[in-house]
C-alpha cells in the first residue's frame, strides 16, 4: 500500500522561484507545494523576509518525486542555478498513491 | 544659499521627513519595530494609485501632445543615465563589467517614494507641476533594467543556459509590472475622470496622503539603516558614487526639462527622477536576470545612501537649482 | 433607453468601476500586481462594517416592523433563488445534481461587494434606499449553502460518513460567518447610536469609502480575470446562466420590493442583492460541505462572469428598472 | 452617582464601546470572525504614531521642567505598583513567587489601547489633558518587566544558564521596544513640527482615528473573549484580583496626579495608566525571561478581567472620582 | 536516548482543515503543527493562495506520531477525504521525549 | 555526490526564536530556514498565532548539519530550554555540497 519515493526540499531566493518551478517541472516534478515566506541564516547572513524589496527574501519549494527526478534534481540544481542563494536536499518518504508522484 | 539653508530646514521639519528619521533611529537603536509586510506594500499600493490618480487629474487641461513629449523624454533619460552611470562606476570606482552593469540599471531607473516625497514638498508650498510627471515616472521604471542588461554582456556561466527565453519573458515582465500598472492605471482614471472623479475620492486620495506618506516613510528609515548594516563588506569608495550621481541625475533632468518646456515645479521632480534610484523592483529584476551581480552594493546604494540624500539634502538643493534655472 | 445609456455610461466612468477595469487589464497582461492578502481582507472587514454602520444610522427613524418584514422577505429569497437556480441548472444546462445545486447555491447568496457598489452609486445619485437593505444583505449570506445541501441530497461517497454531525456544525457556522456579524454588528451599532455615532466616526465610515472600494474592486478586476483564466475546462454553454441568472433573480428581487413596498433605491438594492451571486463565503463552505462538487464551475461563474456583468450593465439596467417600476 | 451612571452609559454606547462589544460577542458565539494579523499590528502602530503625535503637539505650549517631573512621577509609578500587585498576589492570592512576579510585571506596565480608549473617551467630552501623558505611557511600558525579573529572584532551573547576558539583552530590547519608540517618536514629531505639522496630517492622525479605533477594539473584544476560552484551567480566586488591581493602581495615579498639580483629565489618564495592565509587550518579554511563569495566568488577567473592566467601567469611575477630587 | 516515530505530512485544500485535524486526533495523533498558506501545484492546476475565497488555497499539517497510528493516517486518508484536494506522505524522524508522540 | 546529513526540526514558541537560534548557532549549526507563522495543537492546547501578543505564537525551524551536530542538538535541547513550549526532531537527508553542512 506504501509506497517509496523522495521528498526534494529547496529554499531558494524569491526571485527565483519561477526559474526554478518551471526546471523542476522539465526535471519531471508533478507536483510542488511552496512557503512564500521563509527567514533564513547562513552564508549570505541573516535573510529577514521583511525588505521592501524581494530581492532579499527566501521560498521553500518542496516537491515528492520517484527517486531518479529527486537525484538528477540534487545533482544538477547548483549547475543550473549556479549563482543562486539556495540550499537543496533530498529525503525518503512513502506515499499512498503511486501514480501521483 | 539662506534660501536653500531655510528650504532644507523647512524639509527636514515636515511630519514626513521626521518620520523617515524616527526610522532611521529605531533602527540604529536595534529597536524591534517593524511596519507588517503586508501594510507596507498595501501602503505603496494606495500612494502609486494616489499619485497616479491626482496626476492624471491635472492632465485634463493638458494635451496630449505634451505627454507624448514628455514619455520620449522620459525613455530618453531612461537610456543615458545609466550609460552614465556604467561609465562611471567602470572607469572611476573599477567595478567589474557585471556590477556596473547592474547598479547602472538600478540609477537609470527610479524611486517612487522619492517622487511623491518630493511632490508632497511641492504641494505644500503651493508650487504647481504639470500632470504628466507620473506618466514620466512610470516610464522610467523599468527600461534601465533592460540597458543594464545588455550593458552586462553575454554571460558565460554555464547556469544561464535558459537565459535567453527568461530574457524575453523578463522584458514582458518588466512592462507590466504592478507599480507601472498602478501609476498609469491611476493616471489613466484620473484622466478620464478628471475634476469630478476628484470630488468622489479626494478624502482617500488627497486629505490622507501625508499621513500615509509619514508611516511609508518611517519604514523607509528602517529598512535604509538596516540595509546599510547588513551590508558589511561595501567597499566605502563606493558611498562616493551614491552622492556623486544623484546630482548629476538630477542635471540630466534639468536638461530634458529645459527640452520640454517644463515649469520649475515639473523641472525640480523630473531632476528628482533623474536623481533617484530604484531599490524596489529593480533588485529583484536584477537577481533573476544578473545572478552574479552582487545585489548588496546596489540595493546598498540606492537605499542606504542615495535614497536619505535625495530626501534630505536633494529635495530642497533641486528646487533651489530648479528656481535659480526656471524662474520662481 | 438613452436614460439607461446615459446611466451606463456614468457608472462605467466612475474612479470605482475604472479601478475594476484597471485590475482586470492588469490581470490580461499577466503584470505581477497584487493587492496584499490581510490588506484585501482588512477593506473587505472595512467596507461590511461601514455600509452596516451607515444602514443601522439609518434604521433610526425606521420602524421595527418594517424590519421583520424585510427579514422574512429576505428568507423568502433565500429559498426561492436557489430553487429556480437548480430547475435551470439541471433542466436548461443538463448540469449533474452535485454541481447544480452547488452553483445554486452560491446564486441564492449574495455578493456583499456588488451590493455595497450598489448603494455607492445610488449615493452618487442622491437615491435614498431604506437602512434595512444592509440586514437583508446580512440575512441573505447563508441559508442558500443548507439549501444547496439539501437539493445536492444524500451523498453516496464513502468518505461523507461523518457528514451528518458535519452537517450541524456547518449551519452553526454559517449562521455566525464573519461577514454576517460585521454586517449586522456593524447595523446594530449604527442603529443604536445614530447620527451621535455617525459624528464620531463619518471621516472613517463615510468620507474614506469610496476610496477603499476603489482598491478593493482593483483587486476584484485582478481576481475576476485571473479565476476566469484558471478555469481552463469551464464549458461555454455555462457562461449563458451566468448571465441569465442575474436578471431573473432582479425581477425576484423586484417583486419581493413591490410586497415590501420598498423606495426606487431599495427596490433597486434588492434586485442587486437577487441577482448577485457569493464568491467569498459560500466556495469555502461547498467545498466542506459538498467535496464532490467541482467548484471552478461556480466560483468562475459567480466571479468571472455574474460580477462584471452586475456591477457594469446590472447597475444601470436595475436602477432603469426600479425607476419604472416603482417611480422616479 | 446618577452622573457616574449617565456617563457610563454614554461611553457604553460610544461606537467604539460597542465595537469592543461586538467582537466580545462574535468570539462568545465562536464566529469565525478575525482580523487579519498585518492588519491588527498596523492598527496599533498608527494609534500610537497618532496619540504620541497629537500629544506632542499639545506639548508646545507646555514646559520641558512639566515633562522632566512627568517622566519621574512615571517611573516612580512603575516602580510602585507591581511592588504592590506582588505583595497582593504573595500574600493574599497565595500564588507562588514566579507567578506572582510575572503578574506583577504586567500590571506595572501600561495597556495602550486602554489609554487611547480613555483619551478619546475625554476627548468628545471636550475634557483636555496634558500632552505630556503621552510620554508618561511610554515610560511606563516597560521598566517593570524588569521590576518583576528582579521580584522573581534567582531561577534555580538549570535551562536558565545563559540568563544573565540574556538579562542584558531584555534590558537593551525593552528600552526600544517598537511602542515605546512610536510614542516617543510621534511625541517628538507632534512636539517639533506643532500646529504646522499637524495641518499636514490631521485627516490623518485626528479624523480618522476614532474609526480606527473601533476595528482595532472590535479586534481586542475578540481577542480577549478567546484568551478568557482557551484559559480553562485558570484559577477563580484569580478574577477578583483583576478586578480589584485596577481602582488601587487607579488610587496611586491619583496621587501621583496630585503631587504633579495635574488637571482633572491629565489625572483621570494617568489614573487609567495606572490601573491597566500590559498584555501586548509584556507577556512575551515575559516568556523569555521568566519561561517557568504561567504565561495564561497573567495574560488572561489582563486582556479578559481588566481590559474589558477598564473600559466598560473603568473610564466612567475614574473620570467621575477625577472630577470630584481634582474639580470640574 | 532517541526513539524512532513517524512524522506524518498533509498538504490539503483550506476548507477541510478543520475536519482534517479533528479526524488526525481520532486517528491517534497528539500534536500537530499547521502553516496556513502554501501556493501548490500538480493535477488540479496552480493553487496561489491569494484568492478572495479560501477555497482554493492549501495548508500543511505536519504531526509526528507512532508508526502505528503514521500507517493509518496514510492508509485510510483518501478514503476518508475522497473528494479532497490533498497529498499525504510519512517518513522516518527520531524525537527524545518518547511519551509526547 | 550526495553526502547523508541530518535535518533537525525545532516548533518553539515565538518568544525564544532569538535564544533558540543563538543556541543552535553555538552547537555548531551553520544555517536555518524558520518558518515565522506555524499554527500549532498539543499538550499546550491550540496555539493559534493570531494573538494579539507573540506570547503565544510558535515558529518553526529547520536546520541541515551534521550527524554529530544533531545529536547533540536532539538530546539537550530540552535542558537547555527546560520550560519551552518546544517539540524537536531529527530525520536523514542527502546533500550536494558536503562542505556547507
Ligand atoms: N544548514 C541549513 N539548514 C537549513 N536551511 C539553510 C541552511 N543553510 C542555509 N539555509 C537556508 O538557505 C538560505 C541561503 O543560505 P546561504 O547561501 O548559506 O546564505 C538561508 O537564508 C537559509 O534560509
Ligand atoms: N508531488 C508533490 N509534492 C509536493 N506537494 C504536492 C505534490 N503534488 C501536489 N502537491 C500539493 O498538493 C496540492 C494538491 O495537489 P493536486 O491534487 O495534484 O493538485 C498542490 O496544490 C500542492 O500544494
Ligand atoms: N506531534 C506533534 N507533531 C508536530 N508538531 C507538534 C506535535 N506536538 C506538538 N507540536 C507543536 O509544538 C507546539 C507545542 O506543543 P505542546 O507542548 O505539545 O503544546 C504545538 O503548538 C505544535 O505546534
Ligand atoms: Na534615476
Ligand atoms: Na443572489
Ligand atoms: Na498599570
Amino acid at each position: 500500500m506504501a509506497h517509496p519515493r523522495k521528498k526534494i526540499e529547496i529554499i531558494v531566493e524569491a526571485p527565483l522561484q519561477k526559474p526554478v518551478l518551471d526546471w523542476l517541472s522539465s526535471q519531471g516534478v508533478k507536483g510542488w507545494s511552496l512557503f512564500p515566506r521563509v527567514i533564513g541564516g547562513g552564508k549570505h547572513g541573516e535573510r529577514s523576509g521583511d525588505d521592501i524589496t524581494r530581492a532579499f527574501d527566501n521560498v521553500m519549494i518542496v516537491a515528492v518525486a520517484t527517486e531518479a527526478v529527486a537525484r538528477a534534481v540534487l545533482d544538477n540544481f547548483h549547475t543550473r542555478f549556479a549563482d543562486a542563494v539556495a540550499v537543496v536536499y533530498i529525503s525518503d518518504v512513502e506515499v499512498s498513491r503511486a501514480d501521483r508522484f | 544659499m539662506t534660501e536653500l539653508l531655510h528650504l532644507a530646514a523647512g524639509n527636514l521639519l515636515s511630519p514626513m521627513i521626521l518620520a523617515f528619521v524616527l526610522g532611521a533611529v529605531a533602527a540604529a537603536l536595534r529597536s524591534d519595530l517593524e511596519i507588517p509586510e503586508g501594510a507596507a506594500k498595501a501602503l505603496a499600493i494606495y500612494l502609486m494609485f494616489a499619485i497616479g490618480f491626482k496626476g492624471g487629474v491635472a492632465m485634463h487641461a493638458a494635451s496630449g501632445l505634451a505627454l507624448a513629449g514628455a514619455i520620449l523624454a522620459a525613455l530618453a533619460l531612461s537610456l543615458a543615465l545609466p550609460l552614465i552611470a556604467f561609465a562611471l562606476l567602470r572607469g572611476v570606482w573599477q567595478q567589474n563589467r557585471t556590477n556596473a552593469a547592474a547598479i547602472a540599471a538600478h540609477y537609470g531607473s527610479i524611486s517612487i517614494v522619492t517622487f511623491v516625497t518630493a511632490a508632497e514638498f511641492l504641494r505644500s508650498r503651493d508650487i504647481p507641476y504639470e500632470g504628466y510627471l507620473v506618466a514620466m515616472t512610470a516610464v522610467m521604471e523599468t527600461p534601465a533594467i533592460l540597458i543594464g542588461l545588455l550593458l552586462a554582456g553575454q554571460q558565460k556561466n554555464p547556469g544561464m543556459q535558459a537565459r535567453a527565453s527568461e530574457r524575453g519573458a523578463l522584458f514582458r515582465e518588466v512592462l507590466v509590472n504592478g507599480s507601472v500598472m498602478l501609476l498609469m492605471g491611476g493616471f489613466a482614471i484620473g484622466w478620464i475622470t478628471g475634476d469630478a472623479g476628484l470630488a468622489k475620492i479626494r478624502p482617500f486620495v488627497a486629505d490622507l496622503f501625508n499621513g500615509a506618506l509619514c508611516i511609508f516613510l518611517l519604514d523607509m528609515g528602517l529598512v535604509a539603516v538596516r540595509q546599510g548594516r547588513a551590508a558589511r563588506s561595501f567597499p566605502r569608495a563606493l558611498i562616493l558614487f551614491g552622492l556623486v550621481m544623484p546630482p548629476i541625475g538630477a542635471a540630466c533632468g534639468f536638461l530634458a526639462a529645459a527640452a520640454l518646456g517644463l515649469s520649475t515645479g515639473g523641472a525640480m521632480l523630473l531632476a528628482v527622477l533623474a536623481a533617484s534610484a530604484s531599490y524596489i523592483a529593480v533588485p529583484a529584476a536584477m537577481r533573476l536576470a544578473l545572478p552574479s551581480a552582487n545585489p548588496s552594493l546596489s540595493v546598498t546604494l540606492a537605499l542606504a545612501i542615495t535614497f536619505p540624500f535625495n530626501v534630505a539634502i536633494g529635495l530642497p538643493l533641486y528646487l533651489t537649482l530648479a528656481q535659480r534655472l526656471f524662474g520662481n
